[in-house]
């Protein structure tokens, strides 16, 4: 078994590559089993892998290990507060998850605010630009350009719009009048 | 406070061996003790410690993050702890995984079992998902208790990720450059005055961007007036011009509200399915 | 007319397969099409160009194999640009697929340009993408947080990471991504330390990114292939930007050509409604 | 700058202010039996003639909540999740929720089986309508394509955080002949909505939706409060750029005026 992976794996994954393109491209034809299947297995390989990456690079290294290699114990409470998001099954006892909820709700909440202050703010001041001035070297000249561009859509482009315009007023008018 | 701060570090101190389990194990007993603590709580109160901790945990962030330099001589002492707490919250974040797979462990089990039409799907779907699992968790298992990680496993591994998912994922990705064409073949048509805009402000840009749209112009002069006609410059005042405008004005009012959401939230003042009951 | 008429509605199937036919076409045989420079592509040459050689840059990988295409010759581009210019740099990478692909784009380039691995160039290692966590962290103090490059080795013991304690150090920032990381960089990194942040999104994600732009929080930007293919220009070499964009260009005709025919259609059918007495 | 200047602090707090101005004077207002005009946001209109189709096609309901954790967008997806719902639930009709997140799936979860009860419908409620898909971004999108041609959509809503796989959803949905209401505060999705579905909600309307569904005073005081913060916004980019214009970039006054 194990020689055999090894010597084959290569041409395995070209040839299960293939495959699989060929099945999700199937769809553009229309839907079909082939495509099923290969949407069924898509979806487990997402989910185990979802599975191994979460224990592999988060519950193991960063809680497990911490709680029993380095004696933390304390992260013990992460367990519990973990759990308590599955008291939403409970009809009894799902506002218990809700405090769970509530300071997830909470923190994003707290961010929203951060992120507004570093992200948002820097924008508005970016907006105030002089009218007209000199263009900066890092940037065109949208001004100059705008003015460019006025001018050229006026003479080209407007009787076009405006064409379409009618066009589509003429159309209306007519179904509203009953002209087909 | 001194002995607060003492018991601090005596709890915060870390132990090996039976210590540990006890602590442990005194943790899991809080923890039952809590909850019984909140099945005993009256309905009226119930809201308010939900209302409490969401409060708590946004303000932690807002106070973090406002508070600059010292305020009335107390300086911030809430950075320190950001670190920590992403890690925390990264943890407790991840024991949600099995709410969603039991969902689709359970509906695909029910298939199976009622053998219902294409239930093979559903084998599929199990056989895919221990497959990888195991082929990532036992090398990775082996390797963290000092064994060397099983090679046919890891082989295994590589093949399901490289020969399916991979390809899977990226197959998926590159239908929407045929939906693409089918819909913007549809959606621009001359129908009233701003779609022939909307249609003419995409042919300019999808020209300017490629090689063919920058050639056809490519005859205009470098510098003056003219040179401002050229595709890629037209292209690229539509996308600093009135599109940034447009976006950052879309992004304001988006920012904004946010902003009224995050704080509706924070002060519990959200209305809705979720939020109105307890 | 009745030809015409039936351009209103060109069944998918026939505009798929005419899609699939332009982009073989067209890379089977490329055409040489000059690109020209924007401003965007010549914000991120500076910005390299501008890194002082006493700080190293930081490449962070948050793409797959489904915008390899797209993301990969951006990623080679940037690279390129920094081995020439000398300057030392790290992968970060955010996605287990980039991980190995931006690797292999890496000793590629570098076995070409004779650099060495610990010297020139290092790998960071994958770590999920909880950017809004580990940004912070990675900032105040960039061994603690990465520890380890991608086999394991100490950080610290890299020949290039010698003096590399904070973002202090970093010169550059390049996020090459298909999604919307920019905003954890630009508000945990370049907005607190103003570290010069360059950004080589996907063509689809090209419009957003001109605020950010245009706000100076991001020095430059290569957008999508065409991007890439403007940088391989200005470096010197021909890669898969300028192949590509070559297909690009056909595609983006086929695409205007099909609308222009959606339009003859539906001309030809408000035409003849009239005169048809209902005709559908 | 590890932490703001005061004046993007004041800024900060001052359009929060006014958000919960809004909130509380509308509050009184309504406690006055008035209560504040919004205008018509024809996508939102639009969700009830979306389940009455299906209802009179005898089709299910697909509604996405987008493709995002717990956060803020995510949540105001399950307040329209929740009225689509309710309305399906008085017609006796189906809504298919895919999800991509499983406490985003958890709550879904939780609002579809109460819009039902509420609308004393519970036996329409079937467990398996609201589906956890995947986390990993295509794998979901092929799955909600499945859902999508096997269960033969009548109509199809996106509302949430969506990504490259915007287009394949709606696509497909139009393929399969769904009528499509989207909505999301992803721009860059934005266009790939308005070419493939009927209607598509733009920008901030996207948080406006509770508030216009619901007609819930605090929701609309916030609204309002929310128009008021805008407001300041263009007050301060007029400004700047006065005075930008006659002072220059480089000004005294502008550098202070945000304290960049």
């Amino acid at each position: 078994m194990d020689a055999f992976l090894q010597r084959y794996s290569l041409q395995i994954i070209v040839w299960l590559g293939a495959l699989s393109t060929l099945a999700i491209f199937s769809i553009l034809y229309k839907e079909n089993a082939f495509y099923r299947l290969f949407e069924h297995i898509f979806i487990g390989l997402a989910t185990g892998q979802g599975i191994f990456m979460t224990v592999s690079q988060v519950l193991h290294p960063l809680w497990w290990k911490r709680m029993t290699a380095e004696g933390q114990w304390y992260w013990v409470f992460a367990f519990l507060a973990g759990m308590m998001f599955y008291f939403v099954y409970s009809r009894k006892y799902a506002w218990i998850s809700r405090i769970i909820f509530g300071a997830f709700m909470g923190f994003t909440a707290g961010l929203t605010f951060k992120a507004f202050a570093t992200q948002y703010v820097p924008q508005i001041a970016a907006s105030f630009k002089p009218l007209g001035g000199p263009p900066s070297s890092a940037r065109p000249d949208v001004t100059a350009m705008t003015v460019v561009y006025a001018v050229s859509f006026l003479v080209f482009l407007l009787p076009l719009v405006w064409a379409a315009v009618l066009g589509s007023k003429a159309a209306r008018l007519k179904r509203e009048a009953g002209i087909r | 406070m001194d002995f607060i701060l003492y018991l601090g570090k005596w709890l915060a101190s870390p132990r090996h061996g039976l210590a540990l389990w006890l602590l442990i194990a005194g943790g899991l007993a809080l923890g039952v003790a809590i909850f019984l603590l909140l099945r005993a709580t009256p309905g009226r109160y119930r809201k308010l410690i939900v209302m409490a901790v969401t409060f708590l945990a946004g303000l932690f962030y807002i106070a973090e993050f406002f508070w600059s330099g010292t305020i009335f001589g107390v300086e911030n002492f809430l950075s320190p702890a950001v670190q920590p707490l992403g890690d925390v919250i990264m943890v407790v974040g991840s024991f949600t995984l099995l709410l969603g797979v039991v969902n689709l462990v359970a509906i695909h089990a029910k298939a199976i079992r009622a053998v219902r039409p294409g239930w093979h799907n559903s084998l599929a779907f199990f056989i895919a998902m221990v497959a990888i699992m195991a082929a990532g968790l036992i090398p990775y298992l082996q390797e963290q208790s000092g064994q060397k990680g099983s090679q046919s496993w890891t082989a295994v591994y590589q093949i399901l990720f490289n020969g399916m998912l991979a390809p899977l994922g990226a197959t998926m990705f590159s239908l929407v450059a045929f939906y693409i064409v089918s819909a913007s073949y549809r959606a621009f048509r001359i129908r009233s005055g701003e779609a022939t805009l909307m249609m003419l402000a995409a042919f300019l840009v999808m020209l300017g961007m490629v090689p063919i749209g920058i050639y056809l112009t490519h005859w205009l002069p470098e510098t003056g007036a003219l040179s401002n006609l050229r595709l890629e410059r037209i292209t690229q005042w539509i996308l600093t011009g009135p599109n940034a405008a447009a976006q950052r004005a879309i992004a304001f009012g988006i920012a904004v509200g946010g902003l009224a959401m995050a704080l509706r939230i924070w002060l519990s003042l959200e209305k809705g399915s979720f939020f109105d009951k307890q | 007319m009745i030809i015409l008429r039936a351009l209103l509605n060109i069944d998918r199937r026939i505009m798929y397969g005419l899609l699939c036919l332009t982009i073989v076409v067209m890379l089977k045989w490329p055409v040489k099409q000059p690109l020209s420079t924007t401003h965007a592509v010549k914000g991120v040459y500076d910005a390299v160009e501008a890194i002082p050689h006493d700080k190293i840059a930081i490449v962070s990988i948050v793409w797959s194999s489904s915008t390899m295409a797209e993301n990969g010759p951006q990623t080679e581009a940037i690279m390129r640009h920094l081995f020439k210019r000398g300057i030392r740099f790290a992968i970060l990478p955010w996605d287990q697929q980039g991980a190995t692909l931006a690797k292999d784009i890496a000793e590629k380039v570098s076995a070409e340009m004779g650099k060495t691995y610990g010297v020139d160039w290092c790998d960071w290692g994958y770590r999920p993408a909880y950017l809004y966590q580990i940004l912070p962290a990675l900032a105040k103090d960039i061994p603690a947080t990465i520890k380890k490059d991608y086999r394991g080795e100490d950080v610290r013991k890299l020949p290039m990471m010698r003096g590399v304690k904070t973002i202090h150090d970093v010169g550059l920032v390049a996020d090459i991504t298909p999604s919307g990381t920019l905003d954890a960089w630009i508000s945990q990194i370049q907005g607190v330390y103003k570290t010069p942040i360059v950004f080589a999104p996907t063509l689809v994600m090209v419009p957003e990114a001109y605020n950010p732009l245009d706000a100076g929080q991001i020095k430059g930007m290569l957008p999508g292939l065409p991007g890439a293919g403007q940088y391989e220009q200005m470096l010197n070499y021909v890669g898969f930007g300028q192949k590509g964009s070559g297909a690009l260009s056909g595609s983006f005709i086929l695409i205007i050509v099909l609308i222009i025919l959606g339009n003859v259609g539906l001309v030809a059918s408000r035409r003849r409604r009239p005169e048809d007495g209902g005709g559908d | 700058m590890e932490h703001p200047t005061w004046q993007i602090t004041i800024l900060t707090f001052a359009l929060s202010l006014s958000v919960l101005i809004g909130i509380f004077y509308n509050r009184w207002l309504s406690g006055r039996g008035r209560s504040l005009f919004i205008r018509r946001i024809p996508g939102l209109s639009a969700l009830d003639e979306a389940v009455g189709r299906a209802t009179e096609m005898g089709r299910p309901v697909l509604f996405v909540p987008g493709i995002g954790s717990l956060d803020i967008v995510s949540l105001q997806a399950l307040a329209i999740l929740s009225h689509v719902t309710r309305i399906a639930a008085r017609y006796g009709s189906r809504v298919i929720v895919p999800s991509a997140d499983s406490i985003v799936f958890t709550l879904a979860e939780e609002v579809s089986r109460e819009a039902y009860t509420a609308e004393d419908a519970a036996d329409h409620y079937d467990p398996e309508d609201v589906r956890y898909l995947s986390d990993n971004q295509f794998a979901f999108a092929s799955g909600v394509v499945g859902i999508l041609n096997r269960e033969k959509v009548a109509s199809a809503c996106y509302f949430g955080s969506f990504f490259a796989e915007s287009l394949i959803l709606a696509e497909t949905g139009h393929q399969v002949g769904a009528i499509q209401v989207a909505g999301t505060p992803s721009t860059t999705q934005i266009p790939f909505f308005l070419a493939a579905c009927d209607y598509t909600i733009i920008g901030d309307e996207f948080f406006a939706a509770s508030a216009y569904l619901s007609r819930e005073p605090t929701l609309l005081g916030s609204l309002v409060g929310q128009d008021v913060a805008k407001g300041i916004i263009i007050a301060l980019v007029i400004a700047g750029t006065a005075i930008a214009t006659v002072f220059g970039v480089q000004s005294g006054v502008l550098k202070g005026l945000l304290g960049l």
